[in-house]
């Protein structure tokens, strides 16, 4: 069970928590203008990063916030969290094989 | 046209005032159903809204609690920080038409901001708990650190309770006296799953007064 | 004689309190404070189990959580529970054990056929055989099937219950010997939160079983001590008969707190285990270290174990494990156990020591005593039959690697083995930390820890108990340092003796007369039967991998998870490869630590408790009506109302009939419901939804489609517009939380100039749809505020007045295709007015009807319901409703609707279906084909979505998906289904009934 | 050719101790180059190779793993094989694979022990009856068996299951595939490993990919930890590890990785016969061969690679096994673990071609590949062989999210495996 640190609530259990992906992805603002590829990258592919991976999260059961996280996919290290539409602060980028 | 007025508590059909009792007796945790209150959930961006601060303390007598996770209020009306443009404001007034009278205070006073104000008075169930094993009891329900060092008086936390269930846990005093708001539907759930908690606690219920 | 093997005094049993307990079906006796294991030691009971594969005769090897070969099924009937180490059972009076995995008795055990063809049975041998005739391996299987598995599963319910929580501690120390005890005072000291857990009944770990003296006092006193201050302390809480058995990620630990197991009577008001859940700031971890077996030919004879078992059963129970014993060792630290058996009475007929050169001041207390030592000597073979009772004993060569001379032959019923020590690093290993080889123990150590743990003295490899206290004591200050407390100066340090168990030798594997494999068996893992010849041939045969050789011979796999194998393997490995252990690497560690019951994981998750139960402020009237309920999500919603005698078919015939022909009412309090507020809301659901809002006035609805940006539909309802900028949204009963969720995501993360905000309000209103031809007549009478002409209050609009006496809010709705109203109160209110509605509909017979009637109804006029028409792959479009999908703004999905396939002709699409027979009721999920043929397979254009009997049009009828089925209307499709019965149907529209919507309307 | 195995070779070399059996696979280094290069040595992998050399002509084939093979998912899922799909693709997809399952141990001369002792899928709700009922019907007319049963039944064929009492969500039926059952995931791995080599694959471990060599958008040459490797045909057979190596050829794909768990108790005597699942519930149940009862529990809610996974996903699992089997309350949980599943928007694999050429993909099976191994690498090696998706495989293209074809087999895979 994680602990996460919520940016309003404080650090509080995982299963508060509900999970939207990978963060920074930004909804196109006219998608008829995008090829059937480009919507598709938008909608489905992921870069699902082994190592340091930029994510949302909501507070689900807490202060229902979206929020970001930077967090290590493979040790589950949180190296980061930030509010919506803040630019992600500086860590040490991790990855793996 | 009369009102006429045959309101039920959510936890109506468990019969609880025939089973009041008088004191807590050997038990560890009191529990009681609070029964009716005016409830209101209010979105303001107060750092965007200018003047909202003041436009709510003028309305209601108090400031809105801007620290995380705790409560302000005066004379019975509360209200509870819920997220950073969240308040749950509940005011201890069981008058059939609390909700809609305090919902036109609010609005009426907070007119002119971008803010939202509804009343849910009925759609939560609020169960107080006490007792020397309140705490105790409650761990095996919500992952928060329920030690008085970590849960103080005056503060407020919403969690996960059980399974699937959200719960806001208001914390009025140290003896200790929690309210838990929990959704209407899910209130016979939590009365349950407390009781079952206190007989995992090896220890024992009673039914308080509101 | 009862407990003949009992020493006259000493031990930590209570000798005034005599238990009676069964065993194998013969009744035998021991005392309070015994474990089962020492207990059949203290009545000559060695023999206790057969081995897995050869069902060999097995006896104890160890004393604590390392045992693997007397795995017991104790208990009887619902509460019994298999494969259980006796060593870990506390006797109580009345106690029913008996060993698993022998037939009919582990003395005349028939599986021991096993043993004559134990040659055929190198490992892997399943992999090379059973495999003929083809397909035969059925039946191989369920031979082996039998014949493997330990113990039996209870087959009755479980009769008791598990508690299970969560706690926070600053401090988490996991074991309670010399170095947890020392860093719970340190910890304790400074004020932090301490959790201080011990597997065992009673706290002191190795103490216990010890004659070690701390600060001039037997150890156990100073526990004793140690425990009193701690227990005095508020911010320190002991848990005994509590495993830490996993540690996971952001120091999450789970516990495992045994609460009746030990009890003759089990109370009904306490729970049998206890589920710990623990986040600590700090870990601690002081689980002590197990000690290995050697690995010599035949090591596996009942009377051989582990010294340090067989010094913990002298010392701490005071039974003699044998009366002639002999050490095999190839440390110090073993002679401890030679002396202490030796000072109860028991022979020592030599030690065997596989040092050249044994020293060290244990050796040398044992040499003055008289033990003879063999020195540079191995154990080459081992006799008897259900008991050792001589070994073969031979000089070794100065490389250890064979036999140098003749040996002799001692007689023994009892072989004290140590190889060394292990340190417990299970929990370091799986809270991820890293480990290191220390050639000076021969085993791994913590190397780093990875979250926020430190490990004290013997799992750190740490074993003077000096150097064990006085790590003990700086890992409990620095981690209450490191939680944020100051603990003060330190206590002084603990006078103990400080020699740990070196000096010490490293053999993997003893030679004997034979090379190995080629005569008597040199086990490594004792309960799966894993021999080193099993290790060598796995690697001969290229299972190199320490992964692989696992799986290939099964080493480590067993209910002890290779305690006392997986050291002895790798080292065997590593010999035979010639490569370094340290370049192995170690299989993984992982939880539990010792086995825990699911009761305890599940804890009181089950049954009523397993998910909530939502229900509305009317349940109990359907309750008292007789409903029969349906699980909608979370919610129960009443599903139909049986009446005496009636069928389900019957019920909903009758209700469907009644509201089309008089006065129904269904209790619609489940819809989701979220209010919708600011300057921008109707921009908003412009963009969530797929038709347009901004022309919606006040005082009217609208029926919304939501769409994932993969342009499926997600999710429908109809959404009222309250006032300026002032929505209700509703939402599908199962949809609600996701739907929320899904517009919170789009305002927060892609939206956040939209000025909106949504408000959950689901359960702030109870809601009752009254339909049919009388619903007006009812709703004015229980109304005096609302006009309900249709002309005042038209369809798709809603008006807020009073009905039945209190605020309602009444929206002119209909997903029955009746005339129908929805009347919204406070949920206060719910089941006043239903029970108003009710009373006052009795004079048009209202009939209270449930889901799926509510089905009929609206499958009648083509209603869709997401979840059940759609699936995830269906588009607006399929569903005829392309008039709802606006061409002119953008919307949440849009884009996906114009990739190829979606305009792809042949899509499936919805369509009604007539059977032939009109009596014929397609089942739900029937699958359609153009053309039957007489085996499948058979090409199918779609499937039926929703089938019902219709009272109304007299026949049956349903819903379906089918290829291209807008365009096919008046065409035939073939149900197939089993049992060669085919069911014609003509496609038709989806709408039934009253197509032009005049009821609804009127 | 290898020595094969039987009763009488085991015999026979009992009589030498056990001391002459070959090796089952050789471990070479790695030549400069190869006809083509599987990345991934799990069964998926492995079987591609095997075909590639049995059925394609190929015999310089080099598989690269970067632990030890079946180290990945292939050596640590639930065993769970059926064919038993619902839409015609997948059926298709699946059932061919079944087919391969039922010979299997005589192709490889290596018993994998596939079991055919019966899947039962459980429906708890009217929505899980409806879709149930329509796989079956599916699978029925697809030519795969596939039946109905009712709560009596299902309480035959499992005796212990609680079908209400006081459960929170009955048992209204399920679904039965006689075929269906289980196999020794290990033996799987190691017999196509030892097939493959006895016809010239290398099989290389400890050997990690690290980037490709693409020139012109066709790929030269795979860069491993043991050197680089030229070669102009890529399977990519990762399976959890797919966005990984996506990432190092410079493409994307619509893959989030997950990681599953699953746990065994201690082993007991027989006493679940065949394998049952129950989506709403969310609890898998068998019992091996060796007596533990093996539990599939479910993926945590977020991507990552630990193969671990997250505490309240076991007890979310334990309690629903609990809630089904209330005799099992008492049975104790002896190993749990986790794999690193690769999880696409429609529950269904990714399998063909890639944007860079030469490179194929063959992932996304999620928390169900394993019943699909033999099938899946037979129809792979085909698409690799000829540059084309084998017929089998088009559905199954990367392309699909740019159409919007998608197979969508949550409902059939709800359930996961
Ligand atoms: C707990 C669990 C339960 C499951 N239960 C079932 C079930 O009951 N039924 C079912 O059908 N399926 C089940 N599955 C799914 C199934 O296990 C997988 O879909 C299947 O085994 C995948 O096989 P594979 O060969 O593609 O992948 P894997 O066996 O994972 O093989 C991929 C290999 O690629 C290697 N690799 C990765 N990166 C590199 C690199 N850079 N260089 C070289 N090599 C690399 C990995 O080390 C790994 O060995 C389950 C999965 C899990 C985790
Ligand atoms: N002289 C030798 O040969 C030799 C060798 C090894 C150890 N020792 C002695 O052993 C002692 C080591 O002291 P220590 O405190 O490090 O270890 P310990 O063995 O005294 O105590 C460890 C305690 O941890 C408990 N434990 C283990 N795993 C657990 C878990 N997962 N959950 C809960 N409890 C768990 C055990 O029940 C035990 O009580 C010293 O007295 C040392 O001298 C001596
Ligand atoms: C079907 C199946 C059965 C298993 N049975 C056992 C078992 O009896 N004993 C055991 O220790 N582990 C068993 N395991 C688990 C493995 O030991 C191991 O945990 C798993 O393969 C994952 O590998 P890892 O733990 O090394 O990461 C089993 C695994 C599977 C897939
Ligand atoms: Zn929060």
């Amino acid at each position: 069970m994680l602990l996460i640190p919520c940016p309003y609530c404080g650090a509080r259990a995982e299963n508060e928590f509900g999970y939207g992906g990978e963060a920074h992805k930004v909804r196109p603002e006219t998608p008829e203008n995008l090829s059937d590829g480009q919507w598709a990258d938008y909608v489905f592919m992921q870069k699902n990063t082994k190592g340091t991976y930029h994510e949302r999260w909501v507070h689900s059961q807490g202060c229902r916030r979206w929020f970001n996280v930077i967090r290590d996919t493979l040790t589950n290290e949180i190296q980061a969290v930030y509010e919506m539409g803040e630019t992600p602060p500086e860590v040490d980028t991790k990855t793996y094989l | 046209m009369v009102e006429v007025n045959y309101r039920q508590v959510p936890l109506a059909h468990l019969g609880l005032a025939s089973k009041i009792e008088d004191s807590l007796g050997d038990a560890g945790v009191g529990m009681s159903d609070r029964g009716f209150r005016a409830i209101l959930n209010l979105r303001v961006d107060l750092a965007k809204q200018a003047g909202a601060r003041e436009s709510f303390e003028k309305a209601m007598g108090f400031t809105l609690p801007e620290t995380p996770n705790t409560a302000n209020g005066k004379d019975g009306t509360e209200a509870l920080w819920l997220g950073p443009n969240e308040w749950q404001v509940v005011v201890d007034d069981n008058a059939p038409d609390a909700g809609t009278r305090w919902l036109q205070t609010v609005r009426q006073g907070m007119r002119g901001h971008f803010c939202a104000v509804v009343d849910v008075s009925n759609a939560q169930a609020i169960i107080g708990m006490t007792g020397p094993m309140a705490r105790e009891v409650l761990e095996r329900a919500v992952p928060l650190d329920m030690h008085p060092g970590a849960f103080k008086p005056g503060e407020v936390k919403q969690t996960v309770f059980g399974r699937h269930c959200g719960v806001i846990m208001h914390l009025r005093d140290e003896s200790p006296v929690f309210d838990l708001y929990v959704r209407r539907s899910f209130a016979e759930y939590v009365w349950s799953y407390t009781r079952d908690c206190a007989r995992g606690a090896q220890t024992d219920t009673a039914v308080l007064a509101g | 004689m009862a407990q003949r093997y009992r020493l006259s005094k000493g031990g930590r049993i209570d000798r005034d309190r005599l238990i009676d307990f069964t065993y194998d079906g013969r009744k035998l006796q021991g005392y309070q404070g015994d474990t089962l294991a020492s207990a059949l030691i203290a009545n000559g009971r060695h023999l206790v189990g057969r081995s897995f594969k050869y069902h060999r005769p097995r006896g104890f090897l160890a004393a604590g959580a390392e045992e693997p070969n007397a795995l017991m099924q104790i208990g009887t009937g619902a509460r019994t529970v298999a494969d259980v180490k006796a060593t870990q059972v506390e006797l109580y009076q009345g106690l029913t054990a008996s060993p698993v995995n022998a037939w009919p008795s582990v003395k005349y055990d028939l599986g021991a056929v096993n043993q004559a063809f134990s040659k055929l049975f190198p490992s892997g041998f399943y992999y090379k055989t059973f495999m003929w005739p083809h397909s035969a391996w059925h039946f191989y299987e369920r031979v082996i099937r039998s014949a493997a598995g330990l113990g039996k599963a209870p087959d009755k319910p479980d009769p008791d219950f598990y508690d299970k929580r969560y706690a926070h501690a600053d401090v988490l120390v996991a074991g309670a010997g010399p170095a947890g005890l020392a860093a719970a005072l340190a910890a304790g000291r400074s004020g932090a939160r301490v959790i201080l857990v011990d597997e065992q009944p009673e706290t002191g770990g190795s103490l216990l079983a010890s004659r070690d003296e701390i600060d001039g006092k037997p150890g156990t006193s100073w526990a004793e001590q140690a425990v009193a201050e701690l227990r005095a302390m508020d911010n320190v809480r002991i848990l005994t008969r509590t495993i830490a058995f996993g540690y996971y990620d952001h120091n999450w630990i789970a516990l495992l707190e045994s609460l009746t197991d030990h009890l003759a009577e089990k109370p009904d008001d306490v729970p049998r285990q206890r589920f710990w859940k623990v986040r600590a700031k700090q870990v601690v971890l002081a689980t002590g270290a197990i000690e290995r077996p050697l690995v010599f030919r035949d090591n596996d004879r009942p009377g051989i174990m582990l010294a340090n078992a067989a010094q913990s059963y002298v010392n701490r129970w005071a039974v003699k494990p044998g009366e002639t014993a002999v050490l095999f060792a190839n440390n110090d630290g073993a002679y401890q156990a030679a002396l202490d058996m030796k000072a109860a009475g028991i022979q020592i007929a030599a030690a065997v020591d596989l040092r050249q050169d044994p020293s060290g001041p244990r050796t040398e207390a044992a040499r003055a005593a008289g033990i003879d030592i063999l020195a540079g000597h191995a154990i080459t073979e081992t006799q008897g039959g259900h008991r050792v009772n001589r070994i073969k004993v031979a000089p070794m060569s100065e490389d250890g690697k064979q036999l140098a001379g003749s040996g002799q032959t001692l007689e023994c019923d009892l072989v004290a083995m140590s190889g060394g020590w292990n340190p417990t690093v299970h929990l370091h290993s799986q809270s991820r930390g890293k480990l290191r080889f220390d050639s000076d123990i021969a085993s791994f150590v913590p190397d780093f820890a990875v979250q926020a743990e430190r490990s004290a003295g013997a799992c750190n490899g740490t074993f003077g108990l000096a150097a064990v206290l006085a790590e003990g004591e700086t890992a409990g200050r620095a981690a209450a340092e490191a939680a944020g407390f100051s603990p003060a100066a330190a206590n002084g340090h603990y006078k103990a003796a400080s020699d740990g168990f070196t000096p010490a030798r490293w053999l993997w594997l003893t030679p004997s007369t034979k090379p190995v494999g080629h005569g008597g068996k040199h086990f490594v893992d004792f309960q799966n039967d894993v021999t080193a010849a099993d290790l060598h041939l796995a690697l001969r045969e290229g299972y190199t991998s320490v992964e692989h050789v696992k799986r290939y011979t099964t080493t480590g796999m067993g209910t002890d998870q290779g305690k006392t194998s997986n050291v002895n393997a790798l080292g065997i490995v590593s010999e035979y490869r010639e490569l370094p252990i340290e370049e192995l690497g170690v299989t993984t560690f992982r939880p539990p630590y010792t086995p825990v019951t699911f009761g305890a994981w599940g804890g009181r998750d089950v049954e009523e408790f397993f998910d909530p139960t939502r229900k509305t402020p009317m349940h109990s009237w359907h309750e008292r009506a007789g409903a029969a309920f349906e699980d909608v999500g979370l919610w129960k919603r009443p599903w139909y109302y049986p009446k005496a005698g009636e069928t389900m078919h019957d019920a909903v015939q009758r209700e469907s009939k009644a509201a089309r022909e008089s006065l129904g009412v269904l209790d619609a309090t489940t819809l989701g419901r979220i209010d919708i507020q600011g300057p921008d809301s109707g921009e908003f659901l412009n963009r969530i939804y797929t038709n347009g809002w901004k022309t919606l006035k006040p005082g009217f609805c609208r029926y919304g489609l939501m769409l994932g940006e993969d342009g499926m539909v997600r999710d429908d309802g109809v959404t009222a517009c309250l006032g300026e900028n002032h929505y209700l949204m509703h939402t599908t009963t199962g949809g609600a939380a996701d739907v929320l969720a899904h517009l919170e995501e789009y305002l927060q993360t892609e939206w956040p100039e939209l000025q909106v905000y949504l408000t959950t309000v689901t359960e702030q209103y109870a809601t009752a749809a009254i339909a049919g031809p009388n619903a007006r007549k009812l709703l004015a009478e229980l109304t005096g505020d609302i006009d309900v002409s249709p002309e005042a209050f038209p369809f798709m609009t809603f008006r807020e007045g009073h009905v039945a006496g209190v605020w309602a809010r009444v929206s002119r709705i209909s997903f029955s295709g009746e005339l129908s109203f929805e009347i919204n109160v406070e949920a206060h209110n719910g089941l006043h007015m239903w029970q108003t509605i009710i009373a006052a509909g009795e004079k048009y017979a209202i009939t209270p009807y449930g889901t799926e009637t509510m089905h009929v109804l609206r499958a009648e006029k083509g209603f869709i319901i997401v979840g059940q028409e759609t699936d995830g792959t269906v588009t607006p479009m399929d569903l005829g409703m392309e008039k709802l999908c606006s061409t002119k703004k953008e919307f949440v999905g849009r884009r996906s609707l114009t990739r190829p396939d979606m305009l792809d002709p042949n899509r499936k699409q919805l369509v009604g279906l007539l059977p032939d027979n009109p009596k014929d009721i397609l089942e739900e999920g029937a699958q359609l084909v153009e053309t039957v043929r007489p085996e499948p397979p058979m090409a199918m254009v779609g499937h039926v979505s929703s089938s019902y009997m219709s009272p109304t049009l007299g026949r049956a009828f349903a819903l379906a998906l089918i290829k291209g089925g807008q365009h096919k209307h008046g065409q035939k499709v073939y149900a197939p289904m089993t049992g060669d019965k085919t069911i014609a149907c003509t496609i038709t529209s989806p709408v039934f009934f009253d197509p032009e919507g005049e009821r609804l309307r009127g | 050719m290898k020595s094969r195995y039987s009763i009488f070779s085991l015999a026979r070399n009992a009589l030498s101790y056990h001391e002459k059996w070959p090796q089952a696979w050789r471990s070479p280094e790695p030549k400069k180059s190869y006809d083509a290069v599987i990345v991934g040595g799990g069964g998926h992998g492995l079987v591609t190779a095997y075909y590639l050399a049995k059925e394609h002509g190929l015999t310089n084939i080099a598989v690269i793993e970067k632990g030890w093979l079946g180290g990945g998912n292939t050596g640590r899922n639930t065993t769970i094989v059926r064919s038993n799909y619902m839409w015609d693709e997948s059926a298709a997809l699946y059932e061919h694979s079944l087919k391969l399952w039922e010979k299997m141990s005589k192709e490889l001369n290596y018993n994998v022990m596939f079991s055919q002792r019966g899947v039962l899928n459980l429906a708890h709700t009217l929505n899980e009856v409806r879709i149930t009922k329509r796989r079956i019907n599916a699978n029925r007319l697809n030519g795969i068996d596939s039946e109905w049963i009712e709560p009596e039944q299902v309480k035959e064929w499992i005796p212990l299951i609680d079908l209400r009492a006081k459960g929170r969500y009955p048992v209204f039926g399920g679904s039965l595939q006689r075929r269906g059952g289980t196999a020794r995931h290990d033996a799987v791995a190691w017999g196509y490993a030892r097939a493959a080599d006895a016809l010239g694959v290398d099989i290389i471990q400890q050997c990690a990919v690290e980037g490709f060599d693409i020139e012109d958008g066709e790929v030269k040459g795979v860069r491993t930890s043991k050197g680089t490797i030229q070669t102009k045909k890529v399977g990519i057979v990762v399976a959890g590890h797919a966005g990984v190596i996506a990432n190092m050829a410079g493409f994307k794909l619509p893959i989030n990785s997950r990681p599953l768990q699953a746990l065994v108790s201690e082993p007991v005597k027989p006493c679940v016969h065949c394998v049952v699942m129950s989506g709403a519930v969310h609890a898998y149940i068998s019992q091996s061969d060796k007596g533990e009862l093996v539990i599939g529990a479910g993926a945590d809610s977020y991507n990552g690679y630990s193969q671990w996974g997250s505490n309240p996903v076991t007890e979310d699992t334990l309690a629903a096994i609990c809630e089904l089997y209330p005799m099992f309350r008492r049975m104790r949980m002896m190993r749990q673990w986790g794999g690193v599943v690769d999880i696409s928007p429609d529950a269904s694999p990714i399998m063909g071609l890639s944007p860079v050429k030469g490179m194929y993909l063959n992932c996304g099976w999620g928390t169900g590949g394993f019943k699909a191994t033999p099938g899946s690498g037979h129809i792979f090696a085909d698409t690799m062989a000829h540059d084309r998706p084998h017929p089998i495989a088009e559905p199954f293209a990367l392309d699909r999210f740019k159409t919007g074809f998608l197979v969508d087999e949550h409902a059939a895979a709800g359930v996961a495996h």
